[in-house]
């Protein structure tokens, strides 16, 4: 087993899988039951990478590697390898991506085959963007995600799906590009696209500065951070519950993923220098955000700005451990701001996706996503108001959730570097569960609200499974974290080791 | 060289001036009994009824058309002429090959019913 | 005296040439006479005249050197062009075939003129001859302006036909202008003599030189389209059938880009320094009005217009790069567009029916629901116009990209890409309306032509293929400057 | 007759070109009114280009230049042709051939 | 100008040597004074001959029409001048829809090539006044520059029957140009010269008339001259004028002094065109009585010999075919005319270009020259 390409059947299964899908036209059970049938090989095929997985400190280097010449005309290859971050993410994907076509079950009635081929080819690049290691591939993958993407929300999309998804796609490539700039000139400079030959490039502190800002760009706008957040809330609020699920349980980690990948270990100094604006930023994406998310009438909305609050503390992580490393001289205290920001993407994975996928419950019932029009849920849909208010607990970040686990380590780690910015970032932790206990209550509590409400059925078995799922990661996550934390632990030394030296 | 040229210029002027000459001695010796019908365009007699700048047949254009590319062809068998008794047998067949694309256009500027005036 | 031929051995690299030359006069007698009905005969075999020009080019036959008293050269670059050029005239003609004969517009003449127009390309990207470029270039000039006009009968026709006859010819006589003061200052019309001179004079000569140049540098960049010279591009391309749009948009680039290689390094290459800046500025210029203008567009063979001044734009980079990396991502984005631009038109063209020209953005609403497989070409196509990965056209703008970030022109690579965002979005819009909005208004489905579908197929898929296997291109190109 | 060849030199040609290449691009931008105005400019701007090669081809005693200039009538020769054809048929479609009135296509 | 002396007509240049001398010591304003007093002394014969050919037309027609002709003003002969005068004395009339200027400017565009097209006409061996080079070319030039008269006539008149004809006389002017200008290659190959007095010198050899060039380029011959009848509008090809349709063509606005412009240049043109055929064609001056045959007789060698009485005759005899013709021939239909140009006359010409081609290749001119 070990000999196989893993990680390229990983990513050309479900490419593959989804052009035979789209080719199905119009028989839409036919593509219903191929999809399905393609992503729960496509996740068995990744649980091996998880249970092959050689944690050991020894290891923490790229494995199931894979390594050709493509484009020798330019020294681009194709080049792939999975860390302990990378295989943690594509688990991740590889189950959210069952998740969603189970959810999409009988919401999706329109273009079945389109609809699913998407999700497929989707989740193909995006396990492509983990397990890139030459940052050209890499690149490719991260932009040609944005067709598919932008075609989900602009065709299975609500009422302003033109406008959020033309949106999403100018945002995310502008972005991008600045990042394909830099690259463009690592590579002059450095004569090779792999990543490892990139780490260990000699780079200015000038030259670091505007190759730091050129992936932040990209990074940014995919995490998103305040301020270029605002393409989220449009994006998510639009998409149909599958877009939704897979926008903020995938692939807004792949800006953090970005930023571990690129900024990190390319601009060690850069990322030094300017962390505190990093910082800053991070900061006021968990407090603004959580604040603007408070008002929202709109439970997606809701559930998007907690989005960009959340993954504000995976950023924050993040450029913690890059103020902290210098700091201290000792990346050992870096790699809790980085380990908590790592878990608190898969966390956050399945606690969003859990929640879109309830916005999306209700939604196929009632056909609107306004708080106003709900209220006494619980009252006709008891089994899907417990699951509910799980995931609302593991989105205010409870203890024993998964919400707690990375957002506790991330404040332990800013704590180490300044009592203040730990105190503004457990600020979230009462706005989250501000904002999140009072979407509750004002949509399962209290009397029934009216009459559509009352004629509300409860979840179905299938409906069941995908929140149950769910919900065994938010708990394994929240209870258990260990073996997660052990995957990556290796890894993100490693990383860390990097964020250490100088490139000057 | 350009002295041989500095005659056909002068003749040029003498000639024009010749034109000018006689047309004002036409002027300053001819009558002039002015009545405004005199003035007009010729037409039988009869006053014109449109403007004569108009619409001409698109026959003509086709001739202009035509000549301007055969006339054209000329200038490049002109040098070959005089000299083509030096370039040998390749000059010939060179030639040759250029008439026969000229023949080769006519041939085709024919078959299309160009050159039939009707 | 001695002439410049003495034996067929002499003229051997010219192989290509003269069979289409021989096949387009040859056609245009067979076609006087057989009939109307069999005119699918002369189709098929301009066809297989410029495919087999082009099987002769690939294998090698007449090898390379300079031939005709050094009025024609045939080396990598010139063979590399001339592939792409007559692969993607072949594929012209193909698309033309059955939106130009139920119009009855495919007459005789039709692939006769493209023939030439073939040749003349082919003489302008092996030109080492300030004459040659001219001939060549006017060859394929005066073919395209009558295959714009060649539907006598429309008015939008022959307007677009005028238009693009007085600007180009304009162009040519600016051109010619520069020519005329380049051999003023060099004394000679041989591009590598010319360099010889470039580089050693100075005073009064160089300022001539250097004026000539800038004529240079405009007459290129008219026949390129590039902004500000861009005006008779949308009107020519709105205005011809759209088969002709797509010939004029598609091949003739790669001629173009040829000659300014040609013109601007074989010839006043020495100048570089001062050219550069010239084409660079000209470039950002571009980049900015083709899309600004783009988006405004209703038409998308207007739309398509301005693109290609936005990809002339990035062309351009290339080229203002410089260094032989510089003229290979050049030629590199050339190629990728003339592919690209010919599957674009192609769209339109495999659409369109007699009376419904399926050239607005807005037929094209609904294509989704009616015809999923032709929308997800599109799309393709679109994509890659928009230069948006694994698709070709991403792979052009890296390269173009990467050579002016090499020729220190860092600014206007992050210009270019940041109007290439800016371009996304008409390109989005084209995606949107087929994706997003209800079919509207009649019917719009792919013809019903097996041989089109398969020829627009293999033409769009071929973005997605070349798209991850570019890399013999590449290499090709970079063997041409190497 | 000594006194030809010491009066004229290639500076004249070359003004005397340079002022018709000036003439003839004016001509295309600023007349708007005859689109047969616009096809003379053209031909014009060719011949103030002849001009300038047979000036030079003669200063420096190369006859490129002059050969060049074969080349140069003829295409303009052929340009002229087309130009009229398309003229003829632009004329039959929209009966008119005044250059404000051809604005059809715009945007 | 060159004036060496080894012919009659250059004697009387040598005569004047001392006052050509004079006025080039005077510098540059003598040297032109000197080369218009020898225009002038072309340009003044040729006005002079075409009054008097003009009354030789009338003449010789009548003469084949079985009538008299001019016979009252000096016995017919002195009617040339009553012609002329009575044309100058005549009121110009210029319509008042006419464009002002180039109706004027039309009739001297027309009059000014007919005229100078003779600078580079050889009378005799060196007697020319300009020996240009490119002499040939200069004529080609020159001969086609007479159309833009017409067509500005025909339109700066703003009268149908003048653009009418104005067009038709354009139209079948370029149509003969072309086969004109073949005929012309043709002669070029023959000779390997632009020059007009190579030309005729090309033609000269042991075999007399026999050596020059209507010998082997009959056609061709034929082809010039008709052609040079039909550039000239001239009958059977007179569409143009077409009296009974057309009144006059592009003339018909033009009266007195300006009309007689057009008629000057008509007939100068139909002079040239007798001076040409016969140079390109007959061998200008030379004599056609082989030089082996002459003999020896003081006088009548010299008259038997080369020289320009010669040529003139052979005018004579050209200028009489353009009468000859309007008299016999009816008006050709202008489809006809058109026909006759380009389907028989292009084609033949070009075949037979290459014929003379493959005779100069194998050295048939070779002989004489």
């Amino acid at each position: 087993m070990s000999n196989w390409p893993l990680l390229s059947i990983l990513i050309w299964l479900p490419i593959l899988g989804g052009a035979m899908v789209l080719a199905l036209g119009n028989r839409a059970g036919a593509a219903r039951w191929l999809s399905l049938a393609i992503a729960l090989v496509v996740f068995a095929i990744s649980v091996p990478l998880f249970t092959g997985y050689d944690a050991s400190a020894a290891a923490a280097t790229m494995q199931f590697v894979e390594a050709r010449e493509w484009i020798p005309a330019y020294d681009i290859q194709y080049h792939l390898g999975a860390d302990g971050i990378s295989v943690a993410l594509i688990l991740l994907t590889t189950l959210v991506t069952v998740l969603v076509l189970i959810g999409a079950w009988s919401s999706i009635d329109r273009r079945v085959s389109q609809y699913y081929a998407s999700m497929l080819i989707l989740e193909g690049l995006m396990i492509g963007v983990f397990t890139a290691v030459d940052a050209m591939l890499f690149y490719v993958f991260f932009e040609a995600m944005l067709i598919p993407m932008f075609i989900i929300i602009g065709v299975w999309g609500g009422p302003r799906r033109v406008y959020a998804s033309i949106k999403f796609f100018l945002y995310t490539f502008l972005g991008s590009v600045f990042m394909l700039v830099g690259l463009v000139y690592l590579y002059l400079k450095g004569g090779s696209w792999q990543l490892p030959d990139l780490y260990s490039l000699p780079l200015t502190a000038t030259e670091q500065m505007w190759l730091f800002f050129a992936f932040l760009a990209a990074f940014a706008v995919k995490v998103p951070m305040f301020p270029v957040h605002t393409w989220l809330p449009d994006a998510h609020v639009e998409a149909p519950t599958g877009g939704s699920v897979i926008l903020a349980a995938i692939m807004l980690k792949i800006g953090g993923y970005g930023f571990l990948r690129f900024s990190l270990p390319i601009t060690p100094d850069a990322g030094h220098e300017w962390a505190w604006l990093l910082i800053a930023l991070s900061l006021v994406a968990v407090v603004y955000v959580g604040l603007v998310a408070l008002v929202q009438q709109d439970m997606k909305k809701l559930i998007a700005y907690s989005s960009v609050s959340h993954m504000g503390f995976v950023t924050l992580g993040i450029f913690i451990a890059f103020a902290l490393v210098r700091d201290t001289g000792n990346p050992e205290a870096a790699r809790l701001g980085m380990q908590g920001a790592m878990v608190q993407m898969i966390s956050h994975g399945f606690i969003s996706g859990a929640m879109f996928t309830c916005v999306g419950v209700l939604y196929d019932r009632m056909h609107t996503r306004m708080i106003r029009d709900y209220g006494g849920v619980a009252n006709v849909m008891p089994w899907f108001a417990a699951f509910y208010v799980l995931f609302a607990f593991a989105n205010s970040g409870l203890p024993g959730t998964s919400g707690f686990v990375g957002e506790f380590m991330v404040i332990v780690a800013s704590f180490q570097h300044h009592p203040l910015i730990a105190f503004v970032a457990a600020i979230t932790l009462i706005l989250g569960a501000g904002y999140t206990l009072w979407l509750v209550k004002r949509v399962m509590y209290g009397e029934v609200g009216n009459a559509h409400v009352a004629a509300m059925k409860d979840i179905n078995g299938r409906e069941a499974l995908v929140l149950g799922v769910f919900a065994v990661g938010v708990l394994l996550i929240g209870l258990w974290p260990r073996p997660l934390t052990d995957l990556m632990e290796p890894s993100i030394a490693q990383l860390a080791g990097l964020l250490a030296n100088s490139k000057l | 060289m350009l002295a041989e040229y500095l005659p056909t210029l002068l003749f040029l002027l003498v000639a024009t001036g010749i034109g000018v000459a006689l047309i004002l001695i036409g002027n300053t010796l001819g009558p002039k009994f002015q009545f405004a019908d005199k003035y007009t365009a010729f037409e039988c007699g009869f006053p014109a009824f449109e403007d004569s700048r108009m619409q001409f047949d698109i026959r003509y254009y086709l001739i202009a058309i035509q000549f301007i590319v055969f006339d054209l062809e000329i200038i490049f068998i002109v040098p070959w002429a005089t000299v083509f008794r030096e370039l040998g047998v390749l000059g010939l067949i060179e030639m040759g090959i250029f008439v026969g694309m000229l023949l080769i256009g006519f041939i085709y500027v024919w078959k299309k019913g160009a050159l039939e005036w009707e | 005296m001695t002439p410049p031929v003495r034996t067929l051995a002499d003229i051997a690299p010219l192989a290509p040439e003269l069979v289409v030359v021989i096949g387009a006069f040859a056609l245009l007698m067979l076609d006087l006479f057989i009939g109307e009905r069999r005119r699918v005969v002369t189709h098929s075999l301009a066809i297989a005249v410029l495919l087999a020009a082009a099987a002769m080019i690939v294998a090698g036959v007449g090898g390379q050197g300079m031939v005709l008293a050094d009025m024609f050269v045939r080396d990598t670059a010139s063979d590399v062009l001339k592939v792409f050029i007559l692969v993607v005239t072949a594929m012209s003609l193909g698309y033309a075939w059955h939106f130009m004969q139920e119009r009855g517009l495919y007459k005789g003449e039709l692939p006769v003129l493209m023939l030439f127009a073939t040749v003349g390309m082919m003489l302008l990207v092996s030109a080492p001859n300030l004459a040659t470029v001219y001939v060549g270039l006017e060859l394929l000039a005066l073919c395209q302006y009558a295959l714009v006009a060649i539907d006598r009968d429309n008015p939008v026709g022959s307007e677009a036909a005028m238009k693009y006859f007085v600007l180009g010819s304009l162009a040519s006589g600016l051109l010619l202008f520069g020519m005329s003061l380049v051999y003023g200052a060099t004394g000679s019309l041989d591009l590598a003599t010319i360099s010889g001179a470039a580089a050693t004079v100075d005073g009064g000569t160089r300022t001539l030189l250097l004026t000539g140049t800038v004529f240079l540098v405009v007459g290129v960049c008219f026949k390129f389209g590039a902004a500000p010279f861009h005006m008779w591009l949308p009107d020519a391309y709105h205005g011809a059938p759209t088969p002709m749009s797509l010939f004029i948009g598609s091949a003739p680039k790669l001629a173009v880009f040829g000659m300014a290689y040609r013109l601007l390094e074989s010839g006043v290459g020495p100048l570089q320094d001062q050219w550069q800046l010239m084409v660079a500025l000209l470039a950002a210029l571009s980049l900015a009005v083709g899309n600004i203008f783009a988006i405004a567009q209703s038409n998308l063979k207007r739309m398509l217009a301005y693109s290609t001044v936005s990809h002339v734009g990035f062309l351009l980079l290339g080229l203002a790069g410089g260094g032989p990396e510089g003229y290979a991502a050049a030629m590199f984005y050339a190629i990728s567009y003339a592919i690209m631009s010919a599957a674009a038109f192609g769209a339109i063209v495999v659409l369109a029916r007699n009376g419904f020209e399926a050239d607005r953005i807005d037929d094209f609403k609904g294509l989704n629901a009616r015809s999923p497989w032709m929308a997800a070409m599109v799309l393709v196509i679109m994509a890659s116009l928009a230069g948006v990965p694994p698709f070709l056209g991403f792979w052009a703008k890296l390269v173009v990209l990467r050579a002016a970030i090499e020729g220190d022109m860092l600014w206007l690579a992050i210009l270019g890409i940041v109007f290439a965002v800016i371009g996304a979005f008409y390109y989005l819009r084209v995606i949107k309306v087929m994706y997003f909005d209800e079919p509207e208004g009649r019917e719009i489905e792919a013809r019903d032509s097996m041989p089109l579908k398969a020829l627009f197929a293999v033409n769009a898929l071929a973005l997605l293929v070349l798209g991850f296997a570019w890399s013999p291109i590449m290499a090709w190109c970079q063997a041409a400057f190497a | 007759m000594e006194f030809l060849g010491q009066g004229l030199a290639l500076g004249h040609y070359l003004t005397l070109a340079t002022a018709l290449f000036c003439i003839s691009v004016a001509g295309i931008f600023l007349n708007r009114k005859n689109v047969i105005i616009l096809l003379m400019c053209i031909e014009l701007m060719l011949l103030s280009v002849n001009i300038n090669f047979i000036a030079f081809s003669r200063e420096f005693g190369d006859a490129a230049g002059q050969v060049f200039v074969f080349f140069i009538l003829t295409v303009a020769a052929a340009e002229a042709a087309i130009g009229l054809a398309i003229l003829v048929t632009l004329f039959r479609n929209r009966r008119t051939i005044n250059v404000a009135e051809i604005d059809t296509l715009k945007g | 100008m060159s004036t060496t002396t080894n012919n009659t007509a250059s004697v009387l240049l040598g005569w004047l040597e001392p006052f050509r001398a004079w006025l080039d010591s005077l510098g540059p304003v003598g040297t032109v004074i000197w080369l218009v007093l020898l225009i002038l002394a072309i340009t003044m014969p040729v006005i002079i001959a075409v009054a008097f050919y003009v009354v030789w037309e009338r003449k010789l027609i009548a003469w084949m029409h079985v009538r008299h002709g001019p016979m009252y003003v000096g016995f017919g002969v002195l009617q040339a001048f009553a012609d002329v005068f009575k044309l100058l004395f005549k009121e110009v009339i210029r319509p008042s829809a006419a464009h002002k200027v180039l109706y004027i400017l039309a009739p001297l565009i027309t009059l000014a090539p007919a005229f100078a097209a003779w600078a580079v006409v050889p009378f005799d061996a060196q007697l020319v006044l300009s020996n240009a080079n490119a002499g040939l070319l200069y004529l080609l030039a020159m001969t086609s520059l007479g159309v833009y008269g017409v067509i500005l006539a025909g339109w700066a008149s703003n009268s149908k029957y003048a653009f009418l004809g104005a067009m038709r006389s354009a139209a079948q002017v370029v149509s003969y140009e072309i086969a004109m200008g073949f005929a012309l290659v043709g002669v070029m190959v023959g000779a390997g010269s632009l020059n007009l007095s190579e030309i005729v010198m090309a033609q000269s050899g042991d075999g007399g008339f026999l050596e020059w060039f209507w010998v082997p380029m009959l056609p061709l011959f034929v082809i010039y001259f008709v052609s040079g009848v039909a550039e000239t509008n001239r009958a059977p090809f007179d569409v143009v004028e077409g009296e009974s349709e057309i009144v006059a063509g592009h003339m018909v606005e033009y009266s007195g002094a300006v009309f007689a412009l057009f008629f000057l240049a008509e007939y100068a043109n139909m002079i040239l065109v007798s001076f040409l055929t016969a140079i390109f064609f007959l061998g200008g001056w030379l004599s056609p009585i082989p030089a082996a045959w002459i003999p020896d007789i003081p006088l009548l060698s010299v008259i038997l010999g080369d020289g320009w009485w010669w040529l003139f005759a052979k005018v004579f005899f050209f200028a009489s075919c353009f009468v000859w013709f309007r008299a016999s021939f009816p008006r050709y239909r202008y489809d006809q005319i058109m026909r006759l140009g380009w389907k028989v006359f292009i084609p033949l010409s070009i075949a037979w270009i290459a014929v003379t081609a493959l005779m100069a290749y194998f050295g048939v001119f070779e002989a004489g020259a």
